[in-house]
């Protein structure tokens, strides 16, 4: 970690000349060729924080959503080359998500502005200097006036208040706009508790939790502090584990970790939530004293009417009501786009009125967090009409993309063409810079200095980490630059010079208001930690409003024409349409469907028998709002009268990998005004077989597990006896599982031994640490972010949609998803477990390498050398578990377009064409912290060497370290009660030890 | 010895006319001799444009589809190294059971022998993916201290593939070299000269023929062993991994049978129109045909025995892995594979209990055109199908080959039969000297010994 | 050409003819003499009568040196930089048995060849006439001996029925 | 013909036995001798000498001889993160500037490049220097752990005699596999592949 220095101009440039020293950056492809003329160019200064071949991590805060985690910038040779989750962070202490990552592909996209896009001196629309672009922003502002229009999609901290005075200072309006918002929830807080706000969620202390249609492992609100939280809650401690039951028309990621799912019809959620607090309130003695009040409106909702209203077996429904009502704390959570239907703030309302008389608000559920929020689809909405109407003369977006996230049917881009000056701060070409007349990209976060302040407590620090890839302005400081060149009030409102030095006042107030004595050494604290982190303030105490039981009438119907409904669903990827241009998150398979590069259309598979469609048949949709295209994937997780479908693909703009890629489901939407939200599940389609085909881009090769034993499940109650998976598994009621008798195994392992004796030669005869992994797939969601970590740690190129049609995806790290029942009447589900490299003992792959390019270490590592590999594959043939990946192409020179290349991490060989790689348990990490040990002295510890997937995981689910050693985490994890090997029968003896997912069977 | 020889039927010919007859199919060929050659160096070409393309982007070209990471380049490789197995089979192993129908067909079954391995060994070069190292496999000293591992059953096959074409061209060469000296004694001008320099001064003299019949003895008892053994180790290559449908105990017998099977084929195939074109019918005739269907239909049974055994097993060893692979391979998504290996191989063969089938050469020819698909076929079930479903579920995958893969497979063709065709014009494709030795020579005095 | 040797060469059409010629020399005290077939012919070797041929000495010591080299390449050569494979011992005897066994059939294969070519070419045949009709279907016979014997020699290879008879060398 | 065989075989058995017996480089070989930093007296040269010098001609005519030799600097003066970083360090313009903002050199020849020095610092220009040891980019080779191993002056194992060069020139192609592994094998310390190779 390191402070903010004084830096020369050149000095952090220059690692794009460095490249030669670092021996890193370009595809460095396995070979000897030295020929041509190197050139060593030094630092001209040496700036204090970057020695050459050590990474030094800087401290900064993620703006990919609102949630606000806290990263930690690992830098190289003064590039970053990979995000990670600040441990110090109370938001995601340590962790972080898939796409919070794949920023770093935002920061080196080859399709990032290079600078500012406008019309030049002859009117034509080209590249123009920054100076140019900010004269003619400052020309438009002032003959805009007061007409003028902002749109932005910064969360609160001091640009967003900059950015407020800056708006009000020209009279015009400021939207403060975020495509998934949570509308209903701020709308739903004001009726029940007068409050507008969203609350924060304690998940970890959750014993029981209901979510409906609330994704909160993927999208919701802040979905790594909710996953650590679940993890914990839900992630089996020895002795119980929280029930989770998900409700919802489609079994997203958030579904699929849910020990029940419950599909009503949809718009009649609101019947099941307010039924359960019917029950609780019925059943429980200690509801707050002023939920008697509700009772007459909840005691409509008995059984009866509400298995009636959802479709469900009211046995279900009973059981549901009585598992909430036993247990205390519980949760329940709304509000997510999945069912943001017309009547989405009665349901928040009704789950808010749950909570309430169940107890949670308070501890479950804490209002005074201050969750950031913006103004809603309402507003924007507003910004339409006024635009419509030509009330604006200038509009400006800033981190925001309507174009795309807005419905077409909305009419926002004609209301938005009658604008004279368009201008977005995009650092993109999207969709919405496309239709504008000028473009002044901002700097990436990563390039600039700025704060945010996610929720009370908590206000996170971002600062340059390296000098920009491109040179633009930051647009803090274009808006700044445009006030002085505007003059008049808006020059006058701002004294700061820069961007930075307002940013260094704020703080300074902030360290004077917090009696810091010396606002620098403030400062620097607060730059090393990334900023200062309060303790979580008291929940502010909140009591039913009066308008509280005003629910809008029973349950919606979705109206429409058509036979199905459409329900389009936040990717966990792609998100509201920014990861689009992102190969890591395109090729990153999404979590539930293992679906990549493309969009998708979800049918039931009854569905799919009624239609006579199969999978990568394309269907054409048709709405009252309009009509796309795209495969069929038959999905037994989605309601039979349902279609689903991500959102966030379907750009019309937006760089080589997004442009024209998949649909954008939000084009069938009809926007409802008044609403105050959009409402995503509303509208009913018609469908149309076009009888083309279009395969299906997914990883996995068939759903099921076919008996085999890979997920390794036990229900909690054995779980809590200690029984290990055999024992569980006989314990109910099944035969042993036997392969080999006795005497067998006697045999098998005495060959074991002697095996191991004789092999005790040279390096094999030392001590050695062993290092082996533990999974724990009770707190494992499948989430995938360890995917993303492992392809920036191992520089891991992506193939491209046509190569993974042929199933060439180079992830070292997979998650397999299998599918459970959803035959016959039994309920889906489905596991998830992470496949790598198992690092076996007796491995099947080493020993068919002809050239020994895969052998074992001493260490017990399954060791793959790059430039001794030929390529003949036999070794990916013999692996049981197919985690080895062939280089069919030279996909390091494909996947690294400049400037993606600065990605790379120098400690990590790129491959090349033609040679197999795997996962080697980081062991550029182990030989670095080895290196570091040996230089102090000291053997290694326990902790020393974490790989990158483990420090990524959100639920910490990975455990790593050396086996040898008894009392080391992983050792302790791998001795555990639960603990099983995949393929166990075939001996090869993995190195990572899976712990068996627990699961509320029957009796819980 | 040589007395029951001659008790079996031979050409109604004299020495004099064995020697007129072979350097007879040395002389001026045909226009359609030509047309083959050239459409052989056609087919070539295709294959050698298709390896530049993979050389220059890569294996991606090709059709593999992990988890199938070996597919029709391995299945062509292991097809040519099975067509070499007739070749040493009747020259070297019926030499030793002295078989008498083998003389008249053994030197152009030799020959298809080494063309195919030599064709077979191009594929592991072609496969790998780094091609422009492939002598990494081979343990020769160099600076970085690295030595190959001895372990892996492909440098087991590095080394069988080699020895075996490095013992079969020299029983070929061998046994060529008394004819060059019998072409050279009727050849003049520069076709003298040429084979002057490559009979390297035989003279058939009773010091050479000491020697050299002895020596011709050992080598074929060298190469008896090897024939069994070269097919085992390809079949290592499968059996020594944990493939479910590779893993198989039976493999090297079962390879062994179906590598003569198909090698047979292809000698039916190769020679029926060679005889034709050669005009040697006298010399290659049915009762030679008819033993070599015999020998088929040997082998398609053995053949026939292992598919039933490999299912067998597959369902007796309650093992879940086997059974999905073995239930795949008949009703999964590419079951027409598995069909066609299955009719070509085990059924067609079954044709030839009968003695008119075996005795007709059209009806023959086209059995042998289903040998060479069907044995083709089985390769390619046995590698693609066993690989695309395997341990996890997830990971499976089917491949479809593309024009890579065919290229490659056709330019092999025309590796082959370039070689082959150049061959039977530049060298006797009967043994002049083995006939003779058939054929008593005439005596004043009938009746003597 | 070197100098040619003295002696007798007769031609035969007939096997018997042949075989009568060589035992009638040999009874008459004739050495070295060589004898040109076609084809190996049973009844020649049966009328000279010579010692079994060495080279199968080639071929054992080829096979065994084969042998030899291949287990101790592949023993050598793992121990050389020593890396564990599939949990395995370093220098694992049973799949090394397979190289040792394709070097036994190499070397043994190679050294029968260099054999048939070293003992053949122990006897040098420089000087000795022949002729092209001996690879086609014709016995040929030659009897070195001194220029003064040579009448009686052609004498004896016409009256046992030689079909053409030469005299060479000086 | 059979002094062909003959002289077939003998080449035959020669080439085999040479192959079996090619000596290993060993690292006595490869080493050049250990600086005696008592005696160096760097040669009085100009610019115009670098060109028959070994090694490749630099921007600057930059003496490490005079350097490290005559005024023995230590190496890790100028390569500053050798012993605590896999990469040494190439010294910033900062490092020259710290003496030649006052060295201006001796004579003309040293005050010519010593300016050449002083114009890129005005410039804020940096000096690209010709590189000389390259390591393969798929071979990791840390610096730190070897000057642990083998103490701060185990620079010239593999750099040579730096101290007596005028110009630097590559003593040993620190690219070559058998290089690294003789040393290795020498001092009996590990040799895994992944070691380096990762």
């Amino acid at each position: 970690m390191s402070d903010q220095t004084t830096r020369e101009p050149l000095d952090r440039r220059r690692f794009l000349k460095v490249v030669g020293v670092a021996g890193a950056g370009t595809a460095a492809l396995s070979g000897c060729s030295t020929g041509q003329v190197e050139k060593l160019v030094p630092y001209l200064v040496q700036s204090e924080d970057q020695v050459p071949s050590l990474p030094t991590i800087y401290a900064s805060t993620c703006t990919e959503c609102a949630a606000g985690c806290g990263i930690h910038v690992r830098t190289r040779e003064a590039r970053a080359i990979k995000l990670e989750g600040n441990p110090d962070h109370p938001i995601n202490a340590g962790a972080i998500c898939a796409r919070g990552q794949a920023s770093l592909q935002g920061l080196y996209n080859p399709d990032r502005l290079k600078g500012p896009l406008g019309k030049n001196t002859v009117g034509k629309t080209a590249e123009i200097l920054p100076n140019e672009a900010i004269d003619q922003l400052a020309v438009a502002l002032g003959q805009a006036g007061n007409r003028v229009a902002v749109v932005s999609g910064a969360g609160p901290g001091t640009f967003s208040d900059l950015l407020a005075q800056w708006v009000g200072a020209t009279g015009g309006k400021l939207v403060r706009y975020r495509a998934f918002d949570h509308e209903p929830v701020r709308l739903a807080a004001q009726r029940v508790f007068g409050v507008d706000e969203v609350p924060a969620h304690d998940f970890g202390a959750a014993r029981m939790i209901v979510s409906f249609g609330a994704d909160f492992l993927e999208t919701w609100n802040s979905p790594v502090e909710n996953q650590r939280g679940f993890a914990k809650a839900h992630g089996f401690d020895g002795r119980e584990m929280a029930k989770f039951v998900y409700v919802g028309p489609r079994m997203s990621l958030t579904g699929i970790n849910a020990d029940q799912w419950l599909a009503p019809t949809p718009g009649s959620e609101v019947s099941l939530a307010l039924g359960i607090a019917n029950a609780v309130l019925s059943t429980r003695t200690s509801a707050p004293a002023d939920a008697a009040a509700l009772r007459p409106l909840l005691a409509q909702y008995g059984i009866d009417r509400v298995a009636q209203d959802t479709g469900l077996p009211a046995e279900a429904v009973r059981k549901l009501f009585d598992e909430f009502a036993a247990v205390t704390p519980s949760l329940a959570v709304a509000g997510g786009v999945a069912l943001q239907h017309p009547a989405a703030v009665d349901l928040c309302a009704a789950v808010h009125i749950l909570n309430y008389v169940a107890g949670n608000v308070g501890t479950t559920v804490r209002f005074g967090a201050g969750t950031p929020a913006g103004d809603g689809y309402g507003a924007l909405a507003e910004l339409q009409k006024a635009m419509d109407a030509g009330q604006i003369d200038l509009v400006i977006f800033h981190e925001a993309n309507p174009l795309h996230s807005v419905p077409k049917s909305s009419g926002f881009a004609a209301a938005l063409a009658k604008v004279k000056v368009k201008v977005s701060t995009s650092l993109y070409f999207d969709d919405t810079a496309a239709v504008c007349d000028l473009v002044i990209p901002d700097l990436h976060p990563l390039e600039r200095w700025d704060d945010a302040r996610p929720r009370a407590g908590v206000f996170g620090l971002m600062q340059p980490v390296m000098e920009p890839v491109y040179r633009n302005v930051s647009t803090a400081d274009v808006l700044l630059q445009a006030a002085r060149k505007v003059g008049g009030t808006l020059a006058a409102t701002f004294t700061a010079p820069t961007y930075e030095a307002h940013l260094k006042t704020v703080w300074a107030e902030l360290a004077r208001a917090r009696g810091a004595g010396n606002t620098e050494a403030f400062w620097r604290a607060a730059l090393a930690n990334g900023g200062v982190y309060d303790p979580a303030p008291a929940p502010r105490a909140v009591a039913l409003a009066a308008t509280a039981g005003q629910l809008g009438g029973g349950p919606a119907t979705i109206g429409g024409d058509g036979e199905f409904i459409f329900a389009p669903f936040p990717s966990s990827m792609y998100y509201d349409g920014r990861g689009a241009n992102r190969p890591w998150l395109l090729e990153n398979p999404d979590p539930v469907t293992k679906i990549t590069w493309q969009s998708w259309i979800e049918v039931h598979p009854d569905a799919a028998r009624e239609l006579d469609v199969r999978e990568g048949e394309i269907l054409k949709l048709t709405s009252a709002a309009g009509s796309i295209e795209s495969s069929v994937y038959v999905y037994p997780g989605v309601r039979k009268d349902v279609l689903a479908m991500p959102l966030g693909l379907g750009h019309a703009e937006y760089g080589r990998y997004a442009k024209g890629r998949g649909a954008n489901a939000a084009d069938l939407l009809s926007a409802d005004a008044g609403a105050g939200f959009l409402p995503y599940l509303a509208t009913r389609v018609k469908v149309e077989k076009t009888g083309r085909y279009r395969k299906v881009a997914k990883t996995e090769g068939n759903p099921r597990e076919l008996g085999r034993g890979i997920t390794e499940t036990m229900p909690v109650g054995l779980a809590a006896r200690g029984l290990t998976v055999e024992q569980a598994y006989q314990a109910e009621g099944h035969e042993p599982h036997e392969i080999n008798t006795e005497g067998e195994k006697e045999a098998i392992k005495g060959f074991d031994e002697s095996q191991r004796e004789k092999r005790k030669f040279g390096a094999y005869a030392l001590e050695q640490p062993m290092w082996g992994m533990a999974i724990d797939l009770s707190r494992c969601t499948g989430c995938s972010s360890c995917v993303t970590a492992c392809y920036a740690e191992n520089n891991i190129p992506h193939v491209g949609e046509d190569d993974i049609f042929r199933g060439r995806e180079m992830s070292w790290l997979r998650i397999e998803r299998y599918f459970h029942g959803g035959e016959d009447g039994e309920p889906i589900s489905a596991r998830v477990i992470p496949m790598l490299c198992q690092h076996c003992d007796n491995a099947p792959c080493e020993p068919v390498c002809p050239v020994y390019a895969a052998y074992h270490t001493a260490d017990g590592l399954n060791g793959q050398v790059y430039n001794r590999c030929v390529g003949t594959r036999y070794c990916a043939n013999n692996c049981p578990y197919k985690v080895r990946y062939f280089n069919w192409y030279a996909y390091a020179k494909l996947a690294f377009p400049e400037p993606l290349n600065l990605q790379l991490n120098p400690d990590v060989t790129v491959r090349a064409r033609g040679v197999m790689e795997k996962c080697t348990f980081c062991v550029q990490r182990i030989r670095a912290a080895q290196t570091a040990a040996r230089l102090e002295d000291r053997p290694l510890r326990d902790g020393d060497v974490i790989t990158a997937c483990a420090q990524a995981c959100p639920s910490g689910a990975i455990t790593f370290g050396n086996m040898k050693d008894p009392e080391s985490k992983v050792s302790v994890a791998a001795r555990n009660h639960r603990g099983y090997h995949v393929l166990e029968d075939i001996n090869v003896r993995p190195a990572v030890t899976y712990l068996a997912k627990v699961v509320h069977g029957s009796e819980a | 010895m040589t007395a029951t020889l001659h008790d079996h039927p031979h050409p109604n010919m004299t020495h004099a006319d064995v020697t007129r007859d072979v350097v007879a199919t040395l002389q001026t060929p045909s226009r359609g001799y030509y047309l083959a050659l050239f459409s052989a160096i056609g087919l070539f070409l295709v294959g050698a444009v298709t390896f530049l393309a993979l050389l220059k982007d890569g294996l991606g070209l090709a059709g593999y589809t992990p988890p199938v990471f070996w597919s029709v380049y391995i299945t062509t490789f292991v097809f040519w190294v099975g067509i070499g197995h007739a070749g040493t089979l009747i020259s070297a192993i019926l030499f030793l059971f002295r078989s008498p129908w083998r003389t008249a067909v053994y030197r152009s079954t030799e020959a298809m022998t080494v063309f195919a391995v030599m064709t077979a060994g191009l594929f592991p070069i072609i496969h790998i993916g780094r091609q422009w190292i492939f002598y990494w496999l081979l343990p020769y000293p160099n600076q970085r201290w690295l030595w190959p591992n001895f372990k892996s059953p492909l440098i087991w096959d590095v080394f069988a593939i080699s020895t075996y074409l490095t013992v079969s061209t020299t029983f070929l060469v061998v046994g060529l070299v008394p004819d060059i000296a019998a072409v050279r004694d009727k050849m003049t001008g520069w076709r003298k000269k040429l084979y002057s320099a490559l009979s390297i001064g035989w003279t058939g003299a009773d010091s050479q023929w000491r020697h050299y019949s002895r020596g011709y003895l050992y080598l074929a008892a060298l190469a008896t062993p090897l024939v069994l053994s070269v097919h085992s180790v390809v079949s290592w290559d499968f059996a020594m991994s944990i493939i479910p449908g590779w893993h198989g105990t039976i493999f090297a017998p079962y390879f062994v049978a179906g590598a003569i099977y198909s090698g047979i084929g292809m000698v039916l195939t190769l020679v029926i129109p060679l005889r034709k074109v050669l005009k040697i019918e006298h010399m290659i005739t049915e009762y030679h045909f008819d033993n070599l269907a015999k020998l088929t239909l040997l082998t398609g049974s053995i053949l026939f025995y292992a598919y039933a055994m490999e299912y067998f097993v597959g369902w007796y060893s309650s093992n879940i892995f086997e059974q999905t692979t073995f239930w795949r391979r008949a009703f999964g998504p590419q079951w027409w594979s598995g069909w066609t290996m299955i009719i070509c191989n085990a059924f067609v063969s079954q044709l030839l209990w009968f003695k008119k089938i075996r005795t007709n050469l059209t009806s023959l020819f086209v059995i042998s055109i289903f040998i060479n698909i069907g044995m083709w076929f089985e390769r390619y079930v046995i590698i693609t199908s066993s690989l695309a479903n395997d341990f996890l579920p997830f990971a499976w995958g089917q491949m479809n080959p593309t024009w890579a893969d065919w290229g490659i497979l056709v330019g092999s063709f025309g590796w082959f039969g370039m070689y082959f065709l150049l061959f039977a014009r530049t060298f006797p494709v009967v043994a002049i000297q083995e006939i003779k030795e058939m054929i008593p020579m005439p005596r004043r005095k009938k009746g003597a010994h | 050409m070197a100098k040619m040797m003295s002696g007798v060469l007769g031609a035969f059409k007939y096997e018997d003819a042949a075989v009568d010629a060589i035992k009638g020399l040999k009874a008459k005290g004739f050495k070295d003499l060589t004898v040109y077939s076609a084809a190996p012919n049973h009844h020649l070797e049966e009328a000279l009568d010579q010692p079994v041929s060495w080279v199968r000495a080639f071929t054992l010591i080829g096979g065994l040196t084969g042998c030899a080299a291949g287990f101790g390449m592949t023993l050598w050569m793992s121990y050389d930089w020593p890396l564990m494979v599939g949990g395995k011992p370093i220098g694992a005897i049973p799949p090394y048995v397979v190289l040792g066994f394709e070097l036994t059939i190499l070397y043994g294969a190679l050294s029968t060849v260099a054999g048939v070519i070293i003992l053949s070419a122990m006897k040098s045949l420089k000087g000795r006439p022949f002729k092209p009709e001996f690879s086609d279907d014709t016995i040929g016979i030659f009897v070195p001996c001194p220029p003064e014997q040579r009448g009686t020699v052609r004498k004896f290879l016409e009256d046992v029925g030689s079909d053409e008879v030469s005299e060479h060398g000086a | 013909m059979r002094k062909l065989l003959v002289a077939g075989v003998g080449v035959v058995v020669a080439v085999g036995a040479i192959a079996l017996t090619l000596p290993r480089p060993t690292t006595a070989q490869q080493q050049a001798k250990a600086a005696e930093p008592d005696s160096v007296v760097a040669p009085r040269l100009t610019v115009a000498d670098s060109a028959g010098l070994k090694g490749p001609k630099q921007p600057i005519f930059f003496r490490h001889d005079i350097h490290a030799g005559q005024y023995k600097i230590q190496c890790q003066y100028c390569h500053y993160s050798v012993a605590n970083a896999s990469e040494p360090g190439i010294p910033t313009m900062q490092t020259c500037m710290g003496c030649h903002v006052i060295v201006a050199g001796t004579d003309s020849s040293h005050r010519v490049e010593i300016k050449k020095l002083r114009d890129a610092w005005k410039d804020r220009r940096p000096v690209e220097w010709v590189r000389i040891h390259t390591l393969a980019k798929h071979a990791h080779f840390p610096h730190n752990r070897h000057l642990k191993a083998l103490g701060p002056n185990a620079c010239s194992t593999c750099h040579g005699d730096v101290a007596r060069m005028p110009q630097v020139f590559k003593v040993n192609n620190v690219n070559n596999m058998g290089f690294c592994i003789s040393c290795h094998v020498e001092r009996k310390v590990n040799r895994d592949c992944t070691a380096c190779h990762y």
